[in-house]
This record gives C-alpha cells, structure tokens and sequence, in this order.
C-alpha cells in the first residue's frame, strides 16, 4: 500500500450525520453554497439540473396519516475509499485523470481545469454527489462580489462535487506551517456545513484518530472495510462496496434501512462488497 | 460529364439525378451540423441530459454505430487471418461502413464532451485504469487502421490509379493489408471489449456492474463477441438496401450466405454467454450488492421484463437460428428479417446498458429517472447517417466496391436510362 | 500544368512538414484549452487579506451573532459567531444568505421619488436633502392643518434605538399611530399582562426544559431565535427528552418530534384545556406552587371541568380520549415541562384564549418563572432618554385615540392592531415604512394594498425594492444590516434580557442612509418641539450615548447578557399569578375563533405553515434559498399546496396536476401535492412565496398564501387569530 | 482495401509510364518546393508566431529591487511576507510603500510576473517554512534587479510568459526558468515529498489545487 511509503499515519477524514438532530433545515446546503461559490440559476425546480453538493432528501416510512414518519439524509460526497484504498468509483473511471484519491486524506479531488466533461465519473457515482455544469456560471451584477477567492469558479461543461472544503484544509496547513507546525488540530480544519449546522448533527473530523470524535462516533473497523461498529451507525449503500466516509447514525430502524437496503443480510463474511471490487 | 472517374465496365446514374439525391441528404447534413454548432456554442444544456444523464442518446449512438461496424473487423480477420477468402467480395463495402461507423463514433464524441477543446487530454492525461482511456486509444488506433485500408480502395479510382506512385502505392498496401487487418482485429478486440467495460466495471451501478476476468468485466467479452456477430449483419443489412436502391446484385449469394451463416453462429453462441453471464448477475452478482434483480424491472413505465424478451429471444436467438438453419438462410426474406432482428438486437442491448442503467435508482430513497432526448441531440445523431448516406453514394459512384459488380451487371450495348435510379 | 501542381502539392507537404516540426500547432493546442480553463467571462475572485468581523443577524427576530468573513474589502461568507449566547457557532440558511441580499439586485442605490403611478415601478432618482425635504415638508404641512394624528408608522419592532426614535418622532410630531408588525409576542404580552401583571415579552426557557409541549410552534423552522431553538432540541435528543408538536400538519417539527399530536386546525386551545382537566383530576399539578402563588385556581377548575371535558375535546381535537390524557399526565409528571405557545415562526397573534390556556398548563405545573419555564422578561432599561416636551398641536393630537382601537376599553389587552390597516386607512394622510413589508405579509393584502392607495403620502425606508416600496410615494433606503451599526434587543424567547450589535461589516455600497439618520434630519428640518426632541448630532453618536457603559463592551463581544437575571415576584394586585378572574373567565368561556368561509361552501381549511427555507417577514428568501425549496413546493414558477391523497381523490386531483383553489378572500392556482403528512381535509401552503416585487429569482414563483387569507379578528384581544381559512380545490 | 483481381491494373502501369517518364525531371522540383514549405513554415513557426502570441507590457513605474533591498532589514519578507493567517502579501500594496515613502491615493497596479491562474493553490508557507526553498529558487535573482523587466502576457491565455518560460520551445537552464506544473511536479519528486495520489503515484492534485 502506498501509505506504507509515506512517513506518517495518513488522515482519513470523515463525517459522522446524526439523523436524529438532522431537522432538514438545510443549513448546510447554503453554507456549502457560498463557502464554495457554487452558482445558481433562475429556476432551480428541476432538481436533476440543480448543483448542490451537499443535498438533503427527504424521506419518508411510506406509512399512511397519521403512521407518517420522515427523515432527512443530508448527502454530500462520500469520499468513498473503494476496497482497496483508493478505488473510487468515480476515480478509477476518470479518462483524464480529473478526479483523484488523496492518500494523505482519504479526500476525493476534482480538478476542474483537467476535466473535460466526458461525464463518466457522474454514472460511476450511485450517491449522485457529481454535478455538470450545463450552463456558464452567471451570478446577477454586483453578486460575483461575494465570490470567495480560496476556490475556483467553475466553468462550462465540466464536473464538479463536494471537496470536504478542501481549502480550508490547505488555509489551516498555512497557518501551522507559518506556525512552524506540521499538525492541525480537530477543531482546525472543520467543513463549512459542519461548521453551520444549526443542530450540530454533523462531526467532522479524522476517522484513523481516536481522540476525534467521529473516530469515537462511528467507530470504523478497520479489519472490515471501516464498517461502523455502533450498531446505530450506517453507511449509505454499504453493500456496494464503495466504502464511504459519511458515516449515519439514527434510532430509528426503519431509517437505518432506508439509508442501505438490507435486501440479503449483511454479515462481515458476505462476499458482496469483495465483489464489488478487484 | 464525371463519367471520366466512373470505374470501367459499370453503369451509374447522370449526374444531375446524383447531385439531386446528394443535395437532399446534404440537408439532413446541414440540420445535424447546425445542431452541432449549437451545443458547441451554447454548451450541453442544449440537450435534455442531467445529472442523472450523464451518458444518454449520444453515447448510445457511439457503442451502437461501432458494435455495427464490428463487420469492418470481424471480415477482415475471416478473410486474411481465417482464410475465407470469398468474403473478398463484400470486404470492400464492410471496410467502407466501418469506417464510417468508427469517423461517425469520434464526431459525436467529440460533441458529446463538455470541453472539447482540451478532449486531446484523454491522450495527454491518460488515466489507464479508465475503460474510456482503453476506449480513446484502441478506438483512434483502429480509425487509423481502417483509413489505411480505405486508402487503397479510393487510389483505384479510375483517374487517380492512372498516376503510377499512387498506382504503386495502392498495389504495396495490398500486400501489407493481412497486417493491417490483423491489427485492426487485435485493437477491435480491445475497444470493443473496452466499450463494454465501460458499464461493466461501475460497481456503483448494481445494473450494469460484472463480475471480472483479470480486469476485465463480462460484458468487456460480451461486446467484443455481439460486435463480432452482428458486425456482419449489419454489412449484409447494408448491401441488401444497396442493392435494392441501385436495382442491381454487387454481390454472389455464395458470399452472403458464407456471411450470413458466420455472423448466424455468432449470434447464438453469443446470446447463449449473454443469457448465462445475466442469469450469474441475476442470482449472485445483483443480490451479492443488495439488490433483488426484479427490482430493475419494476415501477417504472419503460424498463420492464420485454426488455429481455425484445433483446435476448428477437434480437438474439431468433435471427440467429434464422441465419443457421440453411433455407431460412438462403431465403432472401428471413435472411434481410435476421440481420434487421440482430440490428435492433444489438442496439437495444447497447441502450439498456447504457440508459437503463442510467434510469435505475441506487439509492433505495431514489426514484427511476426518465429521458427523451431533445431535438439537438436527435439532430447530431442523425447528423452521422447522412454523412455515412453521402459517403457510400460518392464511394460507389466513383470506386470499385463491389469486384463482382462487373460479372453480375453486363452493359448491353444500348444503355436505357431507366435502370439507372440510385443513391 | 501537371508539374505545377504536382510542385505546389509538395510546398503544400514541406508546409506540413516544417509546420509539425515547430512550435506552432503545439503551443496553439495547449493554448486553446488553457484558454477553455480561464474563460474570460467566468470570474476570477480577487485575492486579498483575509479579516473577520463580528456582528449581528437582523434578517429575523432571532438576533443570532454572526461573524463576516472579508477579502480586503469584499465581505465573502456568513458564518455563525462561535460562543455567542442565544448560537453558539450555529447559523441558519436566512442568515448564510446575507451577502445576497447585500450585493444583490434588488437593493435601492439611492433616494428614488415616484414617477409614474403608484405600483408601476417608475422612480426619479433624486438626492437626500430633496428627500428629507419633501417628507418634512409634507409631515410639517399635516401638523399645519392640526392633524399630526393622521401620520401613522409602520415598523417591525417598537424596540432598540431605531425602534425607540421611531415612537419618539411619533410622539413628538403628535401622533399616537405607531404600528408594529403583528406577532405572537402581542398575545404573549397580553398574557403575561392579565396574568402576572407584569409587562414584557415572554422568556422561554427551552435550553433547561426536559419536555416541550409545543402548540404549533415551529421549533425547527424558525421559531423564536431559531438557532436557539434547534440547539435545545439536539440537546433534548441527547439527554433522551420529550418533544411533542400539536399540528395538523407533519412539519419538521413534527416530524422530529418524539411523539406528533395531529389535530384538528384551530382546537388547540381545547386540547391545551382539557390536558388541564386531565391534571386537576388526577391531582397531578404541582401543589405548593398552586397553593403558595396561584389565584383563582378553584375557578379554573371548576371552568375546565365544566367546559373542557376530554370527551368534548376529543370530538373537537380528533384525539382519543386516551392520547390526551396519557400525554397529559406525561407532561404534568415530567421534571421540567414546557407548553410553547404561538403558531409557526410566530408571525399570526393568535386567540387570546390559546395563549392564557397554554400559558395555565405552565401554570398548573409550577413553571412560571422558574427554571426550564416561562419567564416575563420586562422591557430592557438601556434607553434612558429625556422626556419629549410637546406643542399643543402635538398634545391635542396625542389625546385622540389609535386608529385601531387597541388599548381602548373595548381592546384593553391589545397595544397594536396593526391589521386593522387593511379595514380603515382613512384616516390616515401620511405613512412612514420602516423595516416591515406589510403589502406582502399581513394577512389579505389585497385589501392593504388598497388600503395603500387611500393613502396620499406613503415613504419607505425599505433597503430593497420589496412590494411596500413598489407602493410608496417616496422611497429613503436604508443601510443593509452589514453596512450600519445598531443595537439589537432580543426579544424572541430568551429568558436572559440579551442586546447585539449589528455593525458595517463594509463601507454602504450606495448612496444609503441610516434609517435613525432619516429620522433625525426629518425632525430636525420640521425645526421647534420636534427637532428639540432629537438633541443627538447623529444615529451613532445617539446610539454611543445610549448605551453608554454597555458600547465597550458590546464592541468587543458584540452582545450583552444581563446574566444571571432571575424574574422577580408577580406585579399583579395580589402578586400572585392570576390563574382566574372575570376577564379571563369571560375569555374562556367564548366560543373557538372560527375561520371565514362556511363549510358547506368551503368544504376544505387552507392552513399557512412556516418553512426556514423560506424569509417571510420583512426581507424576501435569497436565491441561495429559493434553490433549497423542494420541488414538492415549487415547480417551475408554480407554487404546490400540500394535501392528503385521500381527500385529493375524493375531489378527483391527481398529484401534480394543476388546480383553482379558491378562498372567502382570493383565488389561486395552484398545484396538487399528495402528502400522507396531513390531515384529510386540510390544504397547506408555506409562507414567503408569491412575492410580485425583487428579482426574477424571486418574483412570480409560487403563491402569497396572504392573497388567500383574511384575518378573524379575537372577540378577546381584537388580534388577528386566523389559524386558516375555508377552501376548495378545483 | 481493395481486391480486384484481373489484368487491368498492369495496362494501367504501361499506360501510366508515359507521363511520369515526362515528369521524371519533376523530382528534383518537387524536392526543391517541398524544402521551400518546410523552411518558410519553420520561419513562421519559430520566428514569427512567437512575437504575434505575446503582447508586451510596461510596469506602472520602474521599481528598482537592488535599491529597495539595501534599504530594508528583513530581505525580501519586509515587502513580500507571510501574514498571521499564514497566506502569503504578494506584491506589496500602498499600505506598505506609504510606511517609507510619502502619501500616495491609489493602489499600484502592478503586472506580477509569476501569477498562477486561478485553479492553482500555491502555499508559500509551505515552501519557505515548510520546505526552506528560498525565492531565488522560483522567482530568480529579482531581487538584485535594478529595473522591471517588460511584462509579457499571453494573448489567447492571459497568462505572463514567465509561466511557459521565455524560450518558446520550453527549454529551462535555471529552476525559475519555467513555472508550469511539470515544474512543481518534478520539483516535489526530487524533494521526496509524499506519494499521495492514487492516480499519479505523486502529491495529490487537491495539493496544489484548489
């Protein structure tokens, strides 16, 4: 493995979504919006033409009123690792090497200069966390003000998702390096929509560091493809294999269901997600 | 008139009559371009593609017009590497639709791209785990390939074969040609098989994701195998509609059927791998990522079980046991009906691969997601048919396609113009 | 001839050659898409220092801490002020949208005098002296005719300088016709009046309950100070506690909750009565506080064991008899519980009789100004200004009473009535706007904006083209919040007397003013007792003066907390809390208020819900926010009502499809969404939609459900207690 | 690929003869044209296209680096530094000029010959603290320079020339000859800094992206 080479324990940054806390206010959609200068159009109804990186679905347990229950899922991109490190769905099929793993951070890029829109990245990616920009960012006069310089807008005809804020990442290296430190600290490098969060049901943070608290949340095996070991914690699509960072916590079962369908139970030595690697 | 460059022997229509049917064809041309224009101008959203139809029509057109195109290949192996030397005959015509399948494959990828100024980057930046890098380089390769093969064929126009560096050079590149078509066989292979890669390595896509032999998934052998059955379908679909618009035969039964029955054994062993490698993903590879294999099928208006129906028992084992069994074979009519069942076959199983599997919702909360292409993307699919349209008019106008048409249509001293209707 | 074409050909290959071998075609290449990466039209965020500053949100009552991040001069991100008391970090989406509204399209640039005719959009630019000039011109030719009574003010708070100066040139031009946007603290003040005789907003003290018996509220879209609120029920859902949401719809709120209580719209009050019933008989209220602090509780029971059994409520409710009472007992035996009352955001007063029964189930559980309960919280005590010497003209016109009747012997309980706007504008000649945007968000607008049109001289000071302005005469545009410094008392439920700061984040991006400014040059140009009463040089140096002790203080923090403040004892004769006397007998014995529209004709109830994607009071939703409403809500620019598919079929509506729903008050069209999350008979559309004024992300998408609902006026209070309206759907 | 297999083609040779044999003096022509295209095009792709695809600018005012390094205490740092936050000043802005020199109203604005396009994430913190690189190193002997050079900006991509380098073939002698990503790329390999990308087998691209 690659991280074999590099001198440290490498990151693996995550995020642990408590569904109970979650009351879809949609908070961390907006946040992610202007942390990321995500653009938007007059009509934003048809939601498949809609860049959100971070989305929040609503579900619901299909019962009748007044049996009706629903949850939110917020859904940003869930950094999948694959079955061996690295292989993402999205990754392994970028032609132009556009998308990439980081092995420092479990992070999964996307250089917008690189891609050239072929798209293929977007029907690797069950979670739909990859968005095409159909049309030319426009932001009405006087609004490209507001515009952060810490990341690129996006041009035409190209992919783009959710970076994990990647720049307040490289922000918080800056301000250790000028501090002549090379770690940061938990609190030092935290997403705009965890940041946001009204409810504080997002945590982020480094999923290999025990003293994090999504670490202590999810708790992540590490013999099993980091399937969280809280019996209330899930991935979404565990069973594809894609082994994501976003990891979901919620009381409820049928939630828990919804979240990765458990159409043949899942047991630690069911060959599905072997499979779905190579 | 241009009867200078009309080969020796063989009768063709005025020109007046020939420019008519090519400003017609130009037409379509001209509306498929202006469609081209447009989404080069004004982006993708001149298509009715979303976030959930990231590959939609045009990727369709391209794994559908190169599985068609397959014949260039698959009878280029049979005749120099097999040794069935009959297909001589008909190699011309296959060479010549290949490589209009394959120009008409880069054109619209080359539309279907959302930069493609910096498309070269596929080349320059090439990620070599991707299908779609296999697919970029195998495919170019092999457009070299048949444009060399192709070359020969337009030196032995009757005018440019008078100038002896091109005559010579003609003569050469028929020696060279078992290389050729062997390489263009061995590059086939790949991106054939890599096209069906393509769907086949999404392991987030439970619809279309194989299990794999080294890296390679099912459907990888699956393409190559279709492409090389119904190539030849569709060469023989092709000179069939020749012959019918120019009123002549260009080409001995004896060739056709010899094709004809290839083509038929491909089919059916090919549509026996494809129904055992569905029924394995049914009852393993599906469940084994959480999903009931009915589930693809159910609650949504279009993808329902007649998909399977449509594409394995009409578009597989019926033509194929048509073009077997001899009098259905050599009975004009069966013959055409197969070749037009393995037609739509093949297409119909390129679209489930590719739009289907696009339309099937992964996560359980997701609904099936629906897609009717916009009249731009209909436009610059059809674009390549009047282009394919225009250059086999021109080709058979001016170039020696068919060697047997000579044989099959003596001139009779006086020529009444009345047989002379054609493309 | 042959050579030479034969001889160009090969200059043509040696061209192809040599071009090839050189840089050109490579370069070019590599150029072109270098070009395709950098698209002169896609823009490229200027670099710069990177600062923060510390503020305060104003976009709702929440007045949540904001800290703005810039690039040298660019402000670029909202972010929520970490250790703020009422936010701690936390911000909403209205608060993250700021920026939009700041350097958005729809902000006023200068001083505009209307050209055409009202409602028309056209406006002469004009400078601030002739707009000061021409307002206290007019204002001062009304005093002239001795009636500075027919000047009335609209504004959203009556609170903090801005508030406070607001009133104060009321008064001192003479007349008593100040308006406040109608709001659930009216009934809630009303309640905290009657019974503890004390005046003041009502603190709730969510973060210390441990069972919230909500009434409505919308605790997770934007109730109270929303951030505030959300932060208490994340806390509930760690220690395990208890939230119940009484609605007939399943809002977030309810949907979050650990148990929904869906109930008939309007039988609220019922239900929070017969939970009352269910207590006192089983003696579950808490004894010594009854004994030691409460009067009149014999006459409540006896009341609620007369008129408020659980089998009457039952029917009324369409709960069982049982839910009610084991809900009741759970509230009665939790350690802390809480009753929340006031609809949604809290933007409809409400009945009277909801809010004194909800504040009794505090009551009978002994939480009234105790931990975890309801606390009275009195008016803050920072703004200590001299008193205003009048004129004669403006004492005579002080004498005459309020326009809407509130605080008149038939309205006692009531200090505004400000929908009573839409009823009788006659008499007044001028009107003044300020932060609020009644011709959008009081209930029926149709007739407020003919209501507007009776009126000669209307000014905004609105920062945006929103649909009051489009409506004014005259139109004096305000800082933006991140452009002006203000105090900002919070009112919204806190139990700790809390002020922020709002500071300019950026220098105004327009030729704005401070809407204390406009007031303080408009009062002095009209010279004598009212310049007199304005002895401040300008809106800051009165603000620095004002808060005196408090401005270092809040320039470093940007809030101020009177920590550690307890409520003291009750104010009323008895100084015990008044569970029972005549008036509230009086108000518990009427009848429910009923909706307009009788049900034969209206065989549905079109209810309004608050949704925090959406901005229903004075600012418009920003686009950042429009892009989060569910296309369940909006499709397209057509706005969805939600509706339980039993009764869509019923009336033969598909989901999806269009239809004409139709009310007493208006007329939409609107479309069908089946939803199991509502109860059969009822139709509901959120707030904040429909608007005709901003910009095109804006406007024209959905429907003002204001269009399509009236007020009911509480025979009690004289508020505005709709709750709904009767419906059909075709 | 043709296969007509009867006795024309040799006729056609025969025939064929006649006119190449009157051409056959065309060879050495058809040589000498084909030589002419290939250094006419070689003239226009090396000499002229190069001058046409650069625009040149001059600096605001000519700013003597020598002088200024003279005069200052902390080299470089004193004008170009790393702020708090650990982001990098760039190109000094008034504030800075106005603590020596006399007031002046507006802002210089200054065409900076090492400017990254906007998809770039250059950390200098990383590099002068992390790594000690020194400016010299990227930027040159600017430092010693007693004038501005003439700015040259690309016309199609906007960018400065110093990114592409000078030489238009892209041949570099000295570190800060050139600044494209192979340049930072092969940099990072020789310094060992951490395989981190998958795909690359090299730093991540979100290293220097952004």
């Amino acid at each position: 493995m690659k991280q074999a080479q590099t001198k440290h324990q490498p990151k693996r940054y995550g995020m642990v979504i408590d569904l109970d806390k979650c009351t879809g206010c949609g908070a961390c959609m907006v946040a992610c919006f202007s942390e990321n200068n995500v653009p938007f159009k007059e009509d934003e109804t048809d939601k498949r033409l809609s860049i959100t990186w971070m989305k929040v679905y609503k579900v619901t347990n299909g019962k009748k009123f007044p049996d009706t229950e629903v949850c939110y899922f917020p859904r940003p991109c869930q950094h999948c690792a694959g079955q061996h490190e690295g292989h993402s769905p999205c990754v392994s099929v970028c032609p132009a090497t556009a998308t990439d793993y980081g092995m420092e951070t479990g992070i999964v890029s996307q250089i917008y200069t690189r891609c050239f829109g072929c798209r293929y990245c977007m029907g690797a990616c069950p979670y739909h966390a990859r968005y095409f920009n159909w049309w030319d960012p426009v932001w009405p006069k006087g609004m490209e003000r507001y515009l952060s310089p810490n990341v690129s807008p996006r041009m035409r005809g190209i992919v783009e998702k959710c970076s994990f804020c990647y720049h307040r990442y490289q922000l918080a290296r800056n301000k250790a390096y000028t501090e002549g430190r090379r770690t940061l600290k938990e609190s030092e490098y935290q997403t705009a929509c965890t940041q946001a969060c009204p409810a504080n049901a997002i945590t982020f943070g480094d999923l290999n560091n025990p003293d994090h608290a999504v670490h202590q949340m999810a708790q992540p095996d590490l013999h099993h493809h980091y399937k969280p070991k809280n019996p209330h914690a899930f991935r979404l699509l565990e069973r594809l294999g894609t082994n994501t960072k976003i990891y979901y916590v919620s009381s409820r079962e049928w939630v828990r269901k919804a979240g990765d369908n458990y159409q043949v139970p899942l047991t630690t030595d069911s060959h599905g997600p072997e499979n779905s690697g190579h | 008139m241009d009867s200078a460059l009309i080969p020796e022997g063989v009768k063709r229509c005025s020109l007046p009559k020939f420019l008519l049917g090519l400003a017609v064809v130009s037409l379509v041309l001209a509306w498929g371009v202006y469609a081209m224009l447009l989404c080069w101008i004004k982006g993708l959203n001149q298509t009715n593609m979303n976030d959930y139809y990231g590959f939609a029509l045009w990727i369709w057109a391209d794994l559908a017009v190169i599985a068609l195109g397959g014949g260039a290949f698959f009878s280029g192996l049979l005749k120099y590497i097999i040794g069935k030397d009959d297909l001589k005959y008909i190699i011309n015509y296959a060479v010549l639709i290949g490589f209009i399948c394959y120009s008409s494959a880069l054109l619209i990828l080359a539309i279907d791209v959302g930069q493609p100024l910096r498309s070269w980057f596929i080349f320059w930046h090439a990620n070599v785990h991707s299908m779609l890098t296999e697919v970029a380089f195998c495919l170019s390769c092999y457009f070299a390939v048949l444009t060399i093969e192709y070359i020969p064929l337009i030196l032995e126009n009757r005018q440019i074969d008078k100038v002896p560096f091109f005559h010579n050079l003609s003569h050469n590149m028929h020696g060279a040609m078992a290389v050729f078509a062997a390489t263009g066989a061995f590059l086939s292979f790949f991106h054939q098989g890599s096209l069906g890669g393509v769907a086949g390595v999404l392991f987030g896509r439970p619809f279309a994701y194989r299990e794999h032999i080294l890296i390679w998934p099912y459907t990888f052998f699956l393409f190559t195998w279709s492409a090389a059955a119904y190539g030849p379908s569709f060469t023989l679909f092709i000179t069939w509609l020749t012959e019918k618009i120019t009123r002549k035969k260009l080409v001995k039964d004896k060739v056709i059927y010899l094709l004809a029955k290839i083509s038929g054994w491909m089919i059916i062993t090919y549509i026996i791998a494809k129904s055992l490698d569905t029924l394995y993903w049914m009852y393993n590879t599906a469940p084994a990522e959480g999903f009931k294999w009915t589930f693809f099928f159910e609650n949504n208006p279009f993808y329902t079980h007649w998909v399977w129906v449509a594409e394995i028992i009409l578009g597989g084992f019926v033509p194929g046991l048509l073009l077997i069994i001899k009098p259905t074979r050599e009975n004009n009519f069966c013959r055409v009906t197969a070749t037009v069942l393995g037609i739509l076959g093949v297409s119909l199983n390129r679209w489930v691969m590719v739009l289907q599997t696009m339309a099937v919702p992964v996560l359980s909360f997701d609904t099936w997601a629906m897609y009717i292409p916009s009249w731009q993307e209909v436009a610059t699919t059809v674009l390549p048919v009047a282009y394919g349209v225009i250059l086999i008019m021109i080709s058979y106008r001016y170039l020696p396609i068919f060697p047997q048409e000579r044989e099959l249509n003596p001139i009779e001293p006086v020529a009444p113009a009345a047989d002379a209707v054609e493309a | 001839m042959k050579l030479s074409r034969r001889c160009f050909l090969s200059l043509v290959a040696g061209g192809a050659a040599g071009t090839a071998l050189s840089p050109l075609p490579w370069k070019l290449a590599d150029d072109s898409s270098i070009w395709s990466q950098n698209w002169p039209w896609t823009p490229v965020p200027p670099d710069g220092e990177g600062t923060y500053t510390l503020s305060t949100c104003t976009l709702c009552p929440g007045g949540c801490g904001i800290n703005v991040r810039k690039i040298d001069d660019r402000a670029i991100k909202i972010e929520g002020a970490k250790d703020h008391p009422l936010n701690d970090g936390g911000v909403c989406m209205l608060g993250l949208s700021g920026l939009q509204m700041l350097y958005g399209p729809t902000r006023i640039q200068t001083p505009l005098k209307r050209a055409g005719d009202r409602g028309q959009g056209q406006w002469k630019p004009i400078s601030w002296e002739q707009a000061i000039g021409e307002v206290a011109q007019k204002l001062g030719d009304l005093r002239g005719l001795g009636k500075p009574q027919s000047l009335a003010c609209i504004a959203a708070k009556d609170t903090g300088t801005v508030g406070r100066l607001l009133r104060r040139f009321m008064s001192a031009y003479g007349s008593p016709n100040f308006f406040r946007m109608p709001s659930v603290e009216d009934a809630y003040e009303a309640a905290i009046y009657i019974t503890q005789g004390a005046i003041g907003s009502a603190g709730t003290d969510v973060n210390n309950a441990d069972f919230i018996l909500s009434f409505g509220s919308a605790l997770l879209d934007g109730y109270g100070s929303p951030v505030r609120v959300f932060r208490a029920n994340s806390r509930l859902k760690e220690l395990n506690g208890t939230v119940v949401q009484v609605e007939p719809r399943l809002s977030n709120t309810a949907a979050k909750a650990d148990k929904w209580l869906a109930v008939k719209p309007g039988s609220e009050a019922d239900l929070a009565l017969a939970m009352a019933h269910v207590i006192i008989s089983n003696n579950a209220m808490n004894q010594t506080f009854i004994a030691d602090q409460v009067e009149g509780f014999e006459a409540f029971a006896r009341m609620v064991q007369e008129k408020y059994a659980p089998e009457t409520a039952a029917g009324k409710t369409g709960l069982s008899v049982d839910v009610i009472s084991e809900w009741a007992m759970k509230f009665a035996s939790a350690r802390r519980p809480l009753a929340l009352y006031g609809k949604g955001k809290g933007q409809v007063p409400g009945s009277l009789k909801e809010a004194l029964a909800v504040h009794a189930l505090n009551a009978l559980v002994g939480n009234i100004n105790a931990e975890g309960g309801v606390w009275a919280l009195p008016a803050y005590d920072y703004i200590n200004w001299p008193d205003i010497e009048t004129d004669s003209v403006a004492a005579a016109g002080l004498q005459t009473p309020r326009m809407d009747g509130a605080g008149t012997d038939k309205y006692p309980h009531a200090r505004y009535l400000t929908h009573r706007i839409a009823a009788g504008a006659e008499g007044i000649e001028a009107l003044l706007v300020a932060e609020s945007n009644p011709c959008f968000s009081l209930p029926n607008v149709q007739a407020i904006r003919t209501a507007f049109e009776k009126i000669p001289f209307v000014v905004s000071f609105s920062s945006f083209m929103d649909e009051t302005a489009m409506n004014a005469d005259l139109i004096l545009p305000n800082h933006t919040y991140l452009e002006r410094y203000e105090d900002v008392p919070v009112t919204a439920g806190v139990t700790q007397p809390t002020v922020g700061l709002c500071r300019p984040v950026v220098e105004p991006l327009y030729k704005t003013r401070h809407l204390g400014d406009s007031i303080l040059q408009i009062a002095k140009a009209m010279k004598g007792t009212v310049a007199g009463a304005f002895p401040w040089e300008d809106y800051e140096s009165c603000l620095k003066l004002t808060l005196a002790g408090h401005w270092e203080t809040l320039e470093e923090k940007g809030v101020i907390t009177a920590a550690g403040y307890a409520p003291g004892g009750f104010e009323t004769a008895s100084g015990k809390f008044m569970l029972m006397n005549d008036d509230q007998g009086a108000v518990y014995m009427a009848d429910d208020v009923a909706t307009e529209g009788n049900g034969n004709e209206y065989p549905l109830v079109l209810i309004p819900y608050d949704s925090i994607r959406l901005a229903s009071r004075y600012v418009g939703a920003a686009p950042f926010m429009i892009k989060t409403v569910s296309d369940a809500v909006i499709k397209g620019q057509d706005g969805y009502v939600e509706i339980n598919p039993e009764t869509a079929k019923t009336l033969g509506l598909a989901d999806g499809q269009l239809a004409t729903l139709t009310t007493p008050v208006g007329t939409a069209k609107v479309g069908i969404h089946y939803d199991e999350g509502i109860m059969p008979g009822v139709v509901a559309m959120p707030r904040g939609l429909g608007h005709t004024a901003y910009d095109r992300f804006l406007a024209g998408k959905g429907v003002n459900v204001n269009e399509l609902i009236g007020f009911v006026e509480d025979p009690a209070s004289g508020l505005d207690a709709a709750y709904g309206i009767g419906a059909k759907l075709a | 690929m043709s296969s007509n297999e009867d006795p024309k083609p040799k006729d056609v040779t025969e025939e064929a003869h006649s006119p190449s044999s009157k051409g056959g003096g065309g060879g050495a022509y058809l040589l000498l044209f084909f030589l002419i295209g290939l250094a006419l095009s070689m003239v226009v792709g090396w000499g002229i296209f190069p001058k046409v695809l650069y625009s040149t600018k001059s600096q605001p005012f000519d700013f003597n680096h020598k002088l200024h390094l003279e005069q200052v205490d902390d080299s470089c740092q004193s004008c170009h530094f790393l702020r708090e936050d650990g982001t990098f000043s760039g190109a000094p802005r008034l504030a800075q000029c106005i603590d020596c020199h006399e007031q002046k109203e507006r802002e210089v604005p200054w065409l900076i010959y090492a400017r990254q396009p906007d998809c770039v994430f250059f950390s200098h913190a990383a590099h002068i603290k992390g790594a000690g690189v020194d400016c010299v190193t990227c930027h040159g002997n600017t430092g010693t320079s007693e004038s501005l050079r003439t700015y040259q900006e690309n016309r199609i991509t906007g960018y400065s020339r110093d990114i592409w380098g000078h030489s238009i073939a892209g041949i570099k002698h000295n570190t800060w000859d050139r600044m494209k990503m192979d340049d930072c790329a092969a940099c990072h390999k020789d310094s060992g800094s951490h395989e981190s990308s998958v795909q690359t087998g090299r730093d991540a691209c979100f290293v220097c992206h952004k």
